[in-house]
């Protein structure tokens, strides 16, 4: 048990230098170690499903004075998320990045990301969670800033500076709440938090850091450039995995450190966020001229039904219905990675086959690449919510704990998101279908286009089908 | 008496920080700004020494002012404009304003939080785990003894941050040319300085065991012999090339993690070193972290990815 | 003694302000490198007196420390490529 | 006895330091100020070394703070150099 | 009387106000470099202070080792984010190539 933690970070890490070391055969290590890490996770999944939650105390000594390690459903779940996204996206990287000079460029950085996010998942230490952040925010910056272009430069300049912002507003929360409770341990502050001035402002100093890392409106603004100018594979994991982080750790530390302190007015108030991510982040989607660009709009749209969830997480009662939306939460956040880490990687395809990514000279791109084209259409399935993907049934259980909580401004919303979102999914399926003649550069891809295939599909069919699982281990677990 | 004096050089050093940050942000050279800055590291090194933290105000010493400062000062050198401060387009004055009452806001309500979890915190802390343990942890320095073995996996963390930040700047593009050969002054005092530096490194590595010091302290003072020979006109600081160059970068994370898993047998856990071998494997990995954070450093300060990193790949693609 | 010892590093601190305020008045980047050493000798002797005062001997090897640095630092200063003129 | 000693090289080390910065505020001219400085200065440190030495009975110790002084000296030294040379090279500079 | 670590506690607050305000209305990036660092000596104060225990107890280590941690970090950041800028600088002539 204690193996399998240890190692799904340890794995990573591990292939990231030896991908250092010796970047000649950095592919060959890269593609390695994703395959070990992600055996390790799913070890490790397995383990919690059928052993329940695990934690750990690294080095042997005792709680406080040690990290806690602490692997439970969300982050198993989380986990084999990253890990499944991980292996497309390594597999269509191989392609990608053609050049040895390219991929010893990315393979080390992109391990150490896997390895702050399989870190900050399973972290149960308040500050060790701020050094996976910014092992996660700097790699993720540098591979922002692979291609070299000069937009791309820049927007990886602010993203570093956003991200810096952000783990230093979560650090300065961490350092009022240790001034207060003497402890890192998440689960000591826990149970030492109360409604006083202390835990209030490390709350809303963390919480607001984080969003910011989150990308949640109105401090979405470095999202759009970030995603849209970093190369495929990387847009696909900085917005189906990257951005999640924050929301995970806000849903933690909401959930288990200050859910005493939190008011009814500060779970509104995300909620509100929420509805303004969705309608701007669709909108602006819709207005988009570029593929990617609407891409990463999409994002900030999605990431608004994630705090929607939140906030009905805590208008919720304990009990069945709250089971409900944490599942629905969790499976809007995985289909959503899924269906975006598809998508990206499909335009990729796109992109590099027809030299662009502007939405209204795509006409025919269906004749030409009909897998991608069928992966962007499944993703897009995904991304509005239709049956029987997985966000089909987590926007229906959002949509009636709206209603039974009476927030009928949430349901409006949701509605008008989902027409936002077909409006735009169609839009771009509209000109991929068309019959105008795809000019194309002739080249063999097909490990690059069955990556997003299958992501879609698992957004799709899998999570749509075989959802009942999470809700069915939920109920077991509490 | 005694004690007014003593509160009266608190108010002093608080101040000084204050005009200096102030002084920093808004003064109209970025020169100026950058030499405020190594002052205001300075400084912060005393408020750390006033506040009976030895280890930090080496840290700060060495990397908080002496390596960013460096780092600083080289950056200045890349406007397209020389130093020459391009005025900057002002923010519309809502903008300013409002960010003013926002951060003023956010100012005074955790300095109020501050105060009162302050004033009701008497609860347990972890400095008296710590003390208890201090005989079980293989290092008698406190400080290390959390660094390297109670938190070692921040440690270990902390080492793959500074080799993402390392790896992000080789991709960025080709090092900084190398600097003109420096004049006599500049290679007598490098001559007589460098030997020195290494010497202080290994010292504070070693002292770090029982005393203030340890592995980051050591490797900042390091770095700082390999920029001055940089400065003195050499071109990669006497860093090995090719593979060694990045085996360095790399080695300290590498044994770090290695020990850290071949730890992991039976009951025990990442980073559970055996306890009569805990000095002994601190040593170890201080020995190698010290190595591969001078180096890591040093390339930084490069600015960009040095023909030596991969001859081979550089070759190929020329 | 260990009065006398806190007295002298308060009046270092004063003077160390004073160097400041000497510093923030020069234009010039000679005077500025000028007063960023006496800033650094200044500190070193605060630290020197801290490390008595307060009778931690650590302090000691940080005012060594601080003291080589001093040296690396005036190299970093005057040390520039050459560039575009007027700074 | 060694206390009253060491106490009177302390305060006249003080002395030297607010010499060296009354120095930088008043001289008129960058080179005038270098030298003045950077003299007040060095010998302000090196009173202040030795007092604090009297202090002291363990060799290491001992000759650490002598060394300190040392460096200083050497960097002053050189640094002046290079500051002179820097206002030499730029005469416009001079303030 | 005031206290010594609650005035290094409000200077750190303080410190870490004025850089978080600097880094959102400056422009510069090297400015903006030097306001991230400013803040986060403004937060690693408020850690050292809540660690000091008086003049004659033995501080609380754990909060030194945090801040150590943070410093190199914090230098990490601000190396990544210089070359960022150099490469920013360097390709302004080629004006946009997207």
């Amino acid at each position: 048990m204690n193996e399998a933690m240890a190692l799904t970070i340890a794995l990573p890490l591990f292939g990231a230098l030896a991908a250092a070391a010796w970047p000649g055969r950095s592919s060959v290590i890269g593609i390695l170690s994703v395959l070990l890490s992600g055996a390790a996770v799913t070890w490790l999944f397995t383990l919690v499903m059928t052993h329940g939650e695990a934690y750990q105390l690294l080095g042997g000594w005792q709680a406080g004075l040690a990290i806690a390690l602490h692997a439970d459903f969300l982050a198993a779940v989380m986990l084999l998320l990253t890990a499944l996204v991980a292996l497309a996206i390594s597999v269509y990287a191989t392609c990608y990045f053609r050049s040895p000079r390219d991929a010893a460029r990315f393979w080390p950085l992109w391990l150490l990301l896997l390895a702050a996010l399989n870190g900050l998942f399973l972290s149960a230490d308040l500050f060790n969670l701020y050094v996976t952040l910014e092992l996660l925010g700097l790699s993720a910056v540098a591979l922002t800033a692979l291609s070299g272009k000069r937009a791309a430069i820049r927007a990886a300049l602010r993203y570093l500076l956003v991200g810096l912002l952000g783990s230093l507003g979560y650090l300065a929360g961490v350092a009022i709440l240790y001034t207060g409770f003497g402890t890192l341990d998440m689960q000591q502050v826990g149970e030492r938090i109360a409604v006083d001035p202390a835990s209030e402002i490390a709350l809303i100093l963390m919480t607001g850091g984080l969003l910011l890392k989150t990308a949640l409106f109105p401090l979405h603004f470095w999202l759009p450039a970030a995603h849209s100018n970093a190369p495929a594979p990387v847009s696909a994991a900085l917005s189906a995995l990257v951005v999640k982080a924050g929301f995970y750790l806000v849903l933690r530390l909401w959930t288990e450190v200050f859910a005493e302190a939190i008011s009814p007015q500060g779970a509104m108030l995300i909620g509100l966020l929420g509805c303004a991510a969705i309608i701007w982040g669709s909108w602006q989607a819709l207005k988009a001229e570029r593929l990617k660009l609407l891409a990463a709009y999409s994002t900030v749209a999605q990431l608004g039904y994630l705090f929607v969830g939140l906030m009905l997480l805590f208008t919720t009662p304990m009990g069945q219905d709250y089971e409900l939306v944490l599942g629905a939460i969790m499976l809007m956040a995985l289909t959503h990675g899924f269906a975006k880490s598809s998508l990206f990687l499909a335009i990729g395809v796109v992109q590099q086959r027809a030299g662009h990514d502007r939405i209204a000279e795509l006409d025919g791109t269906s004749q030409r690449l009909p897998a991608t084209t069928f992966a962007i259409a499944l993703a897009g399935t995904a991304l509005i919510g239709l049956p029987p993907s997985g966000a089909f049934l987590g926007k229906w259980h959002l949509l009636s704990a709206s209603i039974d909580a009476g927030q009928w401004l949430l349901v409006l919303v949701m509605s008008i998101g989902s027409l936002l979102a077909a409006a735009y999914v169609f839009r771009v399926l509209g000109h991929a279908f068309g019959n105008a003649a795809f000019a194309s550069r002739p080249v063999n891809m097909a490990l690059q286009e069955w990556p997003a295939l299958a992501l879609g599909l698992v957004a799709t069919l899998l999570l749509g089908l075989g959802s009942h699982w999470i809700w069915a281990f939920l109920e077991i677990s509490s | 008496m005694s004690f007014d004096a003593l509160l009266i050089l608190d108010v002093l050093l608080a101040a000084l920080l204050l005009m200096l940050a102030i002084a920093a942000l808004h003064s109209h050279s970025m020169h100026q700004s950058i030499i405020l800055f190594i002052v205001f590291g300075l400084v912060t090194a005393l408020a750390w020494a006033r506040l009976k933290a030895p280890d930090v105000a080496l840290a700060e010493a060495t990397i908080g002012s002496g390596v960013a400062g460096a780092l600083l000062l080289a950056a200045l050198r890349d406007n397209r404009s020389g130093s020459a401060i391009t005025p900057s387009p002002g923010r519309p004055a809502w903008q300013v304003l409002s960010v003013t009452y926002l951060v003023i806001g956010l100012m005074l309500t955790a300095a109020w939080a501050f105060l009162d979890a302050h004033a009701n915190n008497s609860g347990p802390r972890l400095g008296g785990l710590v003390q208890a343990e201090l005989a079980n942890s293989g290092v008698g320095n406190p400080v290390t003894a959390v660094l390297l073995n109670f938190r070692a996996f921040d440690t270990l963390l902390e080492l793959a941050v500074l080799l993402a930040a390392l790896l992000g700047v080789l991709l960025l593009g080709p090092a900084r040319p190398a600097p003109r050969p420096a004049g006599p002054v500049v290679t007598q005092l490098v001559a007589w300085l460098t030997p020195l530096l290494i010497v202080s490194a290994g010292y504070v590595l070693w002292v770090g065991a029982h005393a203030p010091g340890g592995a980051f302290q050591a490797g900042a003072l390091l770095a700082a012999g390999g920029i001055i020979m940089r400065l003195g006109g050499s071109r990669y600081s006497g860093l090995p090339s090719g593979f060694w160059m990045r085996l360095i970068a790399v080695g300290g994370s590498g044994v770090f993690l290695f020990v850290g898993l071949a730890a992991m047998s039976g009951d025990a856990s990442l980073l559970q070193y055996p306890r009569d071998w805990a000095g002994t494997l601190i040593l170890l990995i201080e020995i190698f972290a010290t190595l591969s954070i001078a180096a890591s450093l040093v390339l930084v300060y490069l600015g960009g990815r040095p023909d030596a990193w991969a001859p081979d790949q550089e070759r190929g693609h020329a | 003694m260990s009065e006398l010892l806190l007295i002298a590093a308060m009046l270092v601190g004063f003077n160390l302000a004073l160097s400041l305020l000497a510093m923030l008045r020069q234009p010039a980047a000679s005077d500025r490198m000028l007063s960023a050493q006496l800033l650094g000798t200044n500190g070193v002797g605060l630290m020197l007196l801290l490390a008595f005062a307060q009778e931690q001997t650590g302090l000691i090897d940080t005012a060594l420390i601080l003291a080589l640095l001093a040296a690396v630092v005036v190299i970093a200063f005057t040390r520039r490529e050459p560039e575009p003129r007027h700074d | 006895m060694i206390d009253l000693l060491s106490a009177a090289l302390i305060v006249s080390g003080l002395f030297f330091y607010f010499a060296g910065t009354i120095g930088l505020l008043r001289l008129p001219d960058t080179l005038c100020r270098l030298h003045a400085v950077t003299k007040a200065d060095n010998l302000g440190l090196g009173l202040l070394v030795f007092g604090l030495v009297l202090q002291l009975s363990e060799p290491l110790q001992i000759l650490k703070v002598l060394l300190i002084w040392i460096l200083v000296l050497a960097a002053s030294a050189g640094g002046g150099q290079l500051i002179a040379r820097h206002v030499q090279r730029d005469p416009g500079e001079r303030s | 009387m005031l206290e010594t670590s609650t005035l290094y506690g409000l200077l750190g607050i303080v410190l870490a106000s004025l850089g978080l305000h600097a880094v959102i209305l400056q422009t510069d990036t090297l400015r903006r470099v030097l306001a991230i660092n400013i803040l986060g000596v403004g937060v690693f104060l408020v850690f050292i202070a809540t660690a000091y225990n008086g003049p004659d107890a033995a501080p609380d280590p754990v909060p030194h080792a945090l801040v150590l941690t943070g410093i190199v970090v914090a230098v990490a950041a601000t190396a990544l984010a210089l070359a960022l800028r150099r490469r920013l600088e360097s390709s302004a002539e080629d004006g946009d190539d997207e």
